[in-house]
C-alpha cells in the first residue's frame, strides 16, 4: 500500500518498523519519548515499545553517543538522536576517533552500527548556533556514512537502511522538510545507501543538490523550464560515500554542472563536487562549474537576514541560468516579493 | 553591610522591583509573541525571578555574568539595556547583538553582562575563563555562571568545576533548578541517588542549596559566595530550586501536554517569587497594592516603550548588517 | 566462593603467576623495544600489574573489558592471546589488528577483552554502552573500564558515570591512580580538596578505594563490585592507588627529568605489587625461590616464542592489508 | 640577527617575545611545563615567565578551550595547546559553537584572541588516533583563522602573527618539522596571516602545498627539475582565510596545478583549492588539476603500511609528471628503496 506521509512520519514509520523487524534495535535521543518526539518523529514509540527500547537521554551527547557505540559492537543497533547538528559536536570526540575508526583499527574484527540523527535548518531566528549544516565535517572523516534524505520517501528508506547497515551512519534531517508529503510505500522497504537519484531528468544543465536544496532546486527546475533549460537533478541522498559515476554520467550529459548545498560554501561539500567532476571529466564541461551554498558566515538571527543568507529557488535559476549568459526572468523574483523567507510555509509560527 | 534601615528598607523594595519588572518583561513577551514578530525562540523565565534578581543584588557593576538560553532575567537583573533586548528579539539593527543573535544571543557590556548563548553548558567554562582574567589582572572581580539543572549533566559542566577548582578562580556557578530539561524530568536523566552538593563537593568546590524562589536566602548565599571569591577564596557552587510556569520555549503553558500535571504547576505558582516578597514587604508596611499598581504601571510603559522602540528601528539590511567574521588587528 | 583449601591457594598461585607473567612481557618489550623494530608507541604497566591481575580474577570470559593507552596488563590478564598482541607491537599481519592498530588498539574477542584505544576517557562511554547490551540482553555479564587518573577530569568520564547510574548498568569504573597524567602531577591538574570517592558517590555511583599493589585487595573489591553489579546493584567505581614505573611512553626509566624524584620511585619500588605478595605467598609456603626461577623462565620462554612469532610473520603488504573502512551488509 | 633555528626553537622564541611583549598573554596546554614542554615549544618558559602565565591543564580540553575563550573576551590573549588534533577535538563544540562564533554573534561587541595549537603528524605508528590531519574540518568553520607553517622562519612569524590577531586561529603543527631548521631572525616579526608565499618560482606547474607537505614538494620540484619541467611551489601557510589571488595567479602562469595535502582526500582541503582554482580560471587550464592527499582511511600503524598511506615526494613527482603525460624517472623510486619511511630522519627513534 502506498499513502502520502510527511517526512516527519515517514521516519517515524522506518523505526517502528524496525524496531519490530529487531529486537536489537533501540530508540535514544534527546526527547525521543517527549510529547513533542523530535518533531514528531518518535511520537508513540515508547507507548509501542516501552521504556527499555525508547529512551530519553541526559544532555551528555559525548558519552551517550559513546555508550551507543559500545552497545552496537555488542550486538544492539542504536537509533540516536542528539536533534540539531549544532549539539552533536559536542559528540565529535566518540564520531571521529570512535565510531568512523572502531571498524577500521581492530581490523575488521567488530564494526559499529549505529545511527546517529542530526537536525540541520534555517529560519524563525534559530541563529548562529542553531542552524548550522556541517555535513561536510563529518563527509571527511573516512568511516562515516553521512547520510541526508529530501524526500518523505526517501527518508524512511534511508532510515532502514542506515538502521540495518553495520556502519555509523550521520543521518541528517532538515527542519523544513519534516511537513513535506511525499508517497510512501507502507510495507519496509530501503533504499541503498551511497546511491544518488536522478529526480528529474533534463538535457542542458545537472543540478547536484541535497536535502531541503533539493526542493529549491525543484523549484528552480520548473523556473528553468520555463526559460527554455531543461535541468537534470541529482539528489545526492548520501553524501558519503558519494556515488559519483550517476553524477559524472549526468554532468558528461548536460556537461553543465551547478552544486546546491545547505552548508557554508568553503571547505565544504559543493568543492570536493566540483573537484571530482572537473578532476574526472576535464574537457567534456561546456561551461564553469557553479555552486549555491550559504556565505561563509554564521547564520544571522533576524528574520530581515535570513532572505539574503538562505538561498532560495530564484538564486538557484539565476545562477543556473548564467552560465548560459543570461538572466532569469523578473517574474520569478516578483513572486518571491512579500514571501516571508524565515518559516518554510504560512502554518509554521515558531516557536522553533 | 547595611546599617541603616531606611538603606535596608529601599534594599528590599528594589529586590521586588527588579522581580517585577522582569515578570512585567516577560509577560508581555508572552502576550506580544504572537503577534509573531518576535521571530525567533524566545526561553522565559516566568517563575524564576528571584534567583536573577537575589544574585543580581550581590554583584558589583564590574562583575562579569554569563548565560545560557534563557538569560532575559539574567540580562536584566544584571541592568542591560531593555530597548536592546526587545530590538534584538524583533530582530532589529538597535539590538543588543544588532539582529545577529536574538533573544538567546543577549549581550551588554556595559554592566559586564558578557553574553549568554543557547548551546547547553556551554558559557560555563566561558565563565571560569573571566574569572581567570579576573584574578590575573587583580580585577577584586568575581564572574557569575548561570545554568539549568539540565546544563549539569554536561562534560564541560564536571571539567569546568574541576578546573575552577584548580586554579582557584572568583566564579559562582548558579544551578536554576527548576526540575525539567525541555520536557525530560530528572528520572530519565539522572539517578535518584545523585547529589549534586556532595558531588561539587567532590570536586573541592564549596557547595551550596537554597530556596531559588526566596529572593533574600539567594542574595545572602551568593553574597557569601562572592564575598569569599573575592577574598581569593575560590569558586563555590549554588543550586537553587525553582519553577518555570510556561513552556519551555515559547510563550504558553503547557502542563496539559503531558511530561508535567497541573497540580505540579499550582503547587509551584502558589510559591511565587514575587507574591511571597509581597507578602513579606506588606507585612513590613513597604509594599501595598497602591505600589504595586504603579510599579506595575511604570514597568509596563517603560516595557511599551522597549517594544515601541523595538518596532519602530529598522531591520538590519544587508549593507547595514553586521556580517564581519574577523575582527581587524 | 572458595572453600577447599587447595583451590585456595592455587588461586593465590594464579594471582602471583599472571603479575609475573605479565611483568615479564613488558621487561622484555622494554629491552628490546631499542632495536627499534617495535615502531610505535609503548606504554608499559611496569608496577601496576596487580590491577589488572586482581580485577581479571574477578572477571568470566563474558565481562567486557576495554581499556585506554596502557592496556598490555588489561589485556593479558583477561586472556588475551599472547603471540597476536606481539605482533601486533611488531606491526606484522599475525597481530590482533593485523597491524593496523599498534600497542595502543589490543582486541581480542574470544575473551571479550574488546578493545583499548589511546584517546584518555574515550573508551568509557563505550564501556558502559556494553554494559547496556549486557543488562538488556540479560547476559548475565559485566563490564569494566579501565582508566588512568588524569582521565577523571575528561568531561566524558562524569557523564559516562551519570548515565551508568540513571540506567543502573552492570559497569565497573577501574581507576589506576599513579599520580602522574603523563608528566604531570594532581596539583597541576586538580583540587587539593578534591575528593574523587565522594565525587562518584554524588554521581550516585558505589564509590570505592584501594591499595593498587595489593592484588588480593583489587581482587576483593572488584569481586564485590562485580556481585553487585550481576545482581542488578548497578555500577561501582574503585579507584587503585599504584604507580608506573618507567617513562609514560617508552622503554626507560625517567626519574632524572624532573617531573619526580628517584626517591618517590624508590619508594614505590619498594612496594611491588609481585614482591609482595611473593613475601606473603612464601610465608604460606606456596612461593619458593626455585619456583620464582622456574616460573620466570617459563614466562621468559613463552615471551620469546611471541617474539620469535612476531619477528617472523610477515609485514601487512598493501595488498594484504586490511583496508576497508566500511563492513559489508 | 639571523641565525639559523629549528621549527621547535622558533616557535619556542615566539612565545617568549609574546610574553614579554605583552602582559595578558599566556600559555596554557598539556603539558606545557613538563620536562618535554610540548615537543621543546614551551621548553624554559615556565621558568622565565612563572607558573601564573605558563601552566599545565587537566585532561579537559573542551572546557580548557572554553576558559581560554572567556580569559580572551576579558583582555587576555591565550596560547593554548591541546598538544593532537585528535585530542583537539574534544573541543569542537567550545572551537565551533563559540570562538569560531563569538565575534559575529555578538555584532563585533567582543573578540576571541585565542591561539590553539594542534599538532598533526605521521609516523612511528601514532596510528589511527594520533595521526589525523584535520584542517579541513576547522578551515569548514566561518570565524576560525587556521594557520600551517611549513618552515621554521613562518613558524615564527605566523605564531607571533596568531598571537597578535584579535581571532581564534587554530595553528597546525606538523611533527616532522620540529627538528628542521631555516634562518630566524632573532628580532620578533611577523609574517601576516591570510597570505600564501610563492616559496619555489617556476613555470611549468603550480603545485599549492601546506605544512610538511610543502617540504615534500620541494624534493620533488628537484625531482621534477632533473626531468625539465620547472615548478613553482605556493605554500599556502594560511588555510583559511585563503589567499586566493597569490594561487591564482601563479596557476594562471603556469596553466597546470597539483594540490598537496596532508589530510584525508575527500571533502578536504584539496577539493576547495581545485574548486575555486576552475571557477576562476576556467578555460585556463592546460590539463586536469591534480592533487595528492592521505587516502580515505584511518592512518593503519604498521611500519609498513605508511609508505603506501603517506605521500612522499617521488609520489608528488610522478603525479605531476602525469600531467605531462610523462614518468617519473626510475632513479628517484630507487633512492626511497631501504629508506625507512615511518620516521622523519635517523636520529628519530620514538617513542612518540
Ligand atoms: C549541548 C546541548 N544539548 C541540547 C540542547 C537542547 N536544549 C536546549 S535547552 C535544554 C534544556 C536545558 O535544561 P536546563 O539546563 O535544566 O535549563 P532550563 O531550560 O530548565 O532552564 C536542552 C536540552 C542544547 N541547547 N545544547
Ligand atoms: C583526550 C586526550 N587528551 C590527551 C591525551 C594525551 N595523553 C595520553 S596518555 C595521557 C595521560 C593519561 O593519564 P592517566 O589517565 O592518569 O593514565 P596513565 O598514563 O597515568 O596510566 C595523556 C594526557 C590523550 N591521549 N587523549
Ligand atoms: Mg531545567
Ligand atoms: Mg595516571
Amino acid at each position: 500500500m502506498i499513502r502520502t506521509l510527511t517526512y516527519a512520519e515517514a521516519l517515524n514509520e522506518a523505526q517502528v518498523q524496525c524496531l519490530e523487524a529487531d529486537e536489537n534495535v533501540y530508540v535514544i535521543g534527546l526527547g525521543a519519548p517527549d510529547p513533542k518526539g523530535i518533531f514528531g518523529t518518535t511520537i508513540g514509540l515508547r507507548e509501542k515499545f516501552g521504556s527499555d527500547r525508547v529512551f530519553d537521554m541526559p544532555i551528555s551527547e559525548n558519552a551517550v553517543t559513546g555508550m551507543a557505540i559500545g552497545s552496537a559492537i555488542t550486538g544492539m543497533r542504536p537509533v540516536l538522536s542528539h536533534q540539531r547538528i549544532d549539539f552533536a559536536i559536542a559528540a565529535m570526540e566518540q564520531i571521529v576517533n570512535q565510531a568512523a575508526k572502531w571498524y577500521f583499527m581492530f581490523a575488521g574484527q567488530s564494526s559499529v552500527p549505529i545511527v546517529i540523527r542530526m537536525i540541520i535548518g534555517r529560519g524563525w531566528g534559530q541563529g548562529p548556533q542553531h542552524s548550522q549544516s556541517l555535513q561536510a565535517m563529518f563527509a571527511h572523516v573516512p568511516g562515516l556514512k553521512v547520510v541526508m534524505p529530501a524526500t518523505a520517501h526517501d527518508a524512511k528508506g534511508l532510515l532502514i537502511a542506515s538502521i540495518e547497515d553495520n556502519n555509523p551512519v550521520i543521518f541528517i534531517e532538515h527542519r523544513w522538510l519534516y511537513g513535506l508529503n511525499s508517497l510512501v510505500p507502507q510495507e519496509k522497504y530501503s533504499e541503498p545507501l551511497g546511491r544518488c537519484k536522478v529526480i528529474r531528468e533534463g538535457t542542458d544543465i545537472t543540478i547536484v543538490s541535497l536535502s531541503y536544496m533539493t526542493i529549491e532546486s525543484l523549484r528552480a527546475a520548473d523556473m528553468l523550464e520555463d526559460s527554455g533549460v531543461s535541468t537534470e537533478i541529482v539528489d545526492i541522498r548520501t553524501v558519503s560515500p558519494l556515488d559519483w559515476d550517476t553524477i559524472f554520467e549526468s554532468v558528461s550529459k548536460t556537461g553543465r554542472l551547478l552544486v546546491a548545498d545547505t552548508g557554508t560554501m568553503s571547505f565544504g561539500v559543493s568543492g570536493e563536487i566540483i573537484a571530482k567532476c572537473v578532476e574526472n571529466l576535464y574537457g567534456k564541461l561546456k561551461s564553469s562549474p557553479n555552486r549555491i551554498s550559504l556565505p561563509d558566515l554564521p547564520s544571522p538571527t533576524s528574520s530581515s537576514l535570513a532572505k539574503t543568507y538562505f538561498p532560495r529557488a530564484v538564486d538557484i535559476a539565476e545562477l543556473a541560468l548564467s552560465s548560459f549568459g543570461r538572466n532569469l526572468d523578473k517574474k520569478w523574483w516578483k513572486l518571491e516579493e512579500g514571501v516571508r523567507l524565515d518559516i518554510p510555509n504560512t502554518n509554521f509560527t515558531g516557536p522553533f | 553591610m547595611m546599617i541603616d534601615q531606611s538603606v535596608r528598607l529601599e534594599f528590599k523594595q528594589n529586590l521586588y522591583n527588579e522581580m517585577l519588572r522582569i515578570r512585567t518583561v516577560e509577560e508581555r513577551i508572552a502576550e506580544l509573541y504572537s503577534e509573531q514578530e518576535m521571530r525567533c525562540p524566545v526561553h522565559l523565565c516566568i517563575g524564576q525571578e528571584a534567583i536573577a534578581v537575589g544574585v543580581s543584588a550581590a554583584l558589583q557593576n564590574r562583575d562579569y555574568v554569563f548565560s545560557g538560553h534563557r538569560a532575559h532575567g539574567h540580562y536584566l537583573a544584571k541592568g542591560g539595556n531593555l530597548k536592546a533586548m526587545m530590538a534584538e528579539i524583533y530582530g532589529k539593527e538597535g539590538g543588543c547583538s544588532q539582529g545577529n543573535g536574538g533573544s538567546m544571543h543577549l549581550i551588554d557590556l556595559s554592566v559586564n553582562f558578557m553574553g549568554s548563548t543557547p548551546i547547553v553548558g556551554s558559557t560555563i567554562p566561558v565563565a571560569v575563563g573571566a574569572a581567570f582574567t579576573a584574578k590575573i589582572k587583580k580585577q577584586h572581580a568575581v564572574s557569575v555562571a548561570y545554568f539549568g539543572d539540565g546544563a549539569t549533566e554536561t562534560g564541560v559542566f564536571h571539567e569546568s568545576i574541576n578546573f575552577a577548582a584548580t586554579q582557584n578562580l572568583p566564579v559562582i556557578f548558579i544551578c536554576e533548578d527548576n526540575f525539567y530539561s525541555v520536557y525530560s524530568s530528572f528520572e530519565e536523566r539522572q539517578s535518584a541517588n545523585r547529589d549534586i552538593i556532595k558531588l561539587v563537593q567532590g570536586h573541592g568546590v564549596n557547595s551550596f542549596e537554597g530556596d531559588g524562589n526566596n529572593v533574600e536566602e539567594v542574595f545572602n548565599l551568593t553574597l557569601s559566595a562572592v564575598n569569599r571569591a573575592r577574598e581569593g577564596g575560590g569558586p563555590s557552587f549554588i543550586k537553587l530550586l525553582t519553577y518555570r510556569w510556561r513552556e519551555h520555549c515559547g510563550p504558553n503553558y503547557d502542563n496539559d501536554i503531558g511530561y508535567r500535571t497541573e497540580a505540579e504547576f499550582l503547587q509551584w505558582q502558589a510559591k511565587c517569587p514575587l507574591k511571597a516578597y509581597e507578602t513579606i514587604l506588606m507585612s513590613m508596611n513597604i509594599m501595598s497594592d497602591a505600589l504595586y499598581q504603579k510599579l506595575f504601571s511604570e514597568y509596563l510603559t517603560e516595557m511599551n516603550n522597549a517594544v515601541q522602540y523595538a518596532k519602530s528601528q529598522p531591520f538590519p539590511s544587508i549593507k547595514n548588517a553586521f556580517t564581519d567574521i574577523f575582527s581587524a588587528q
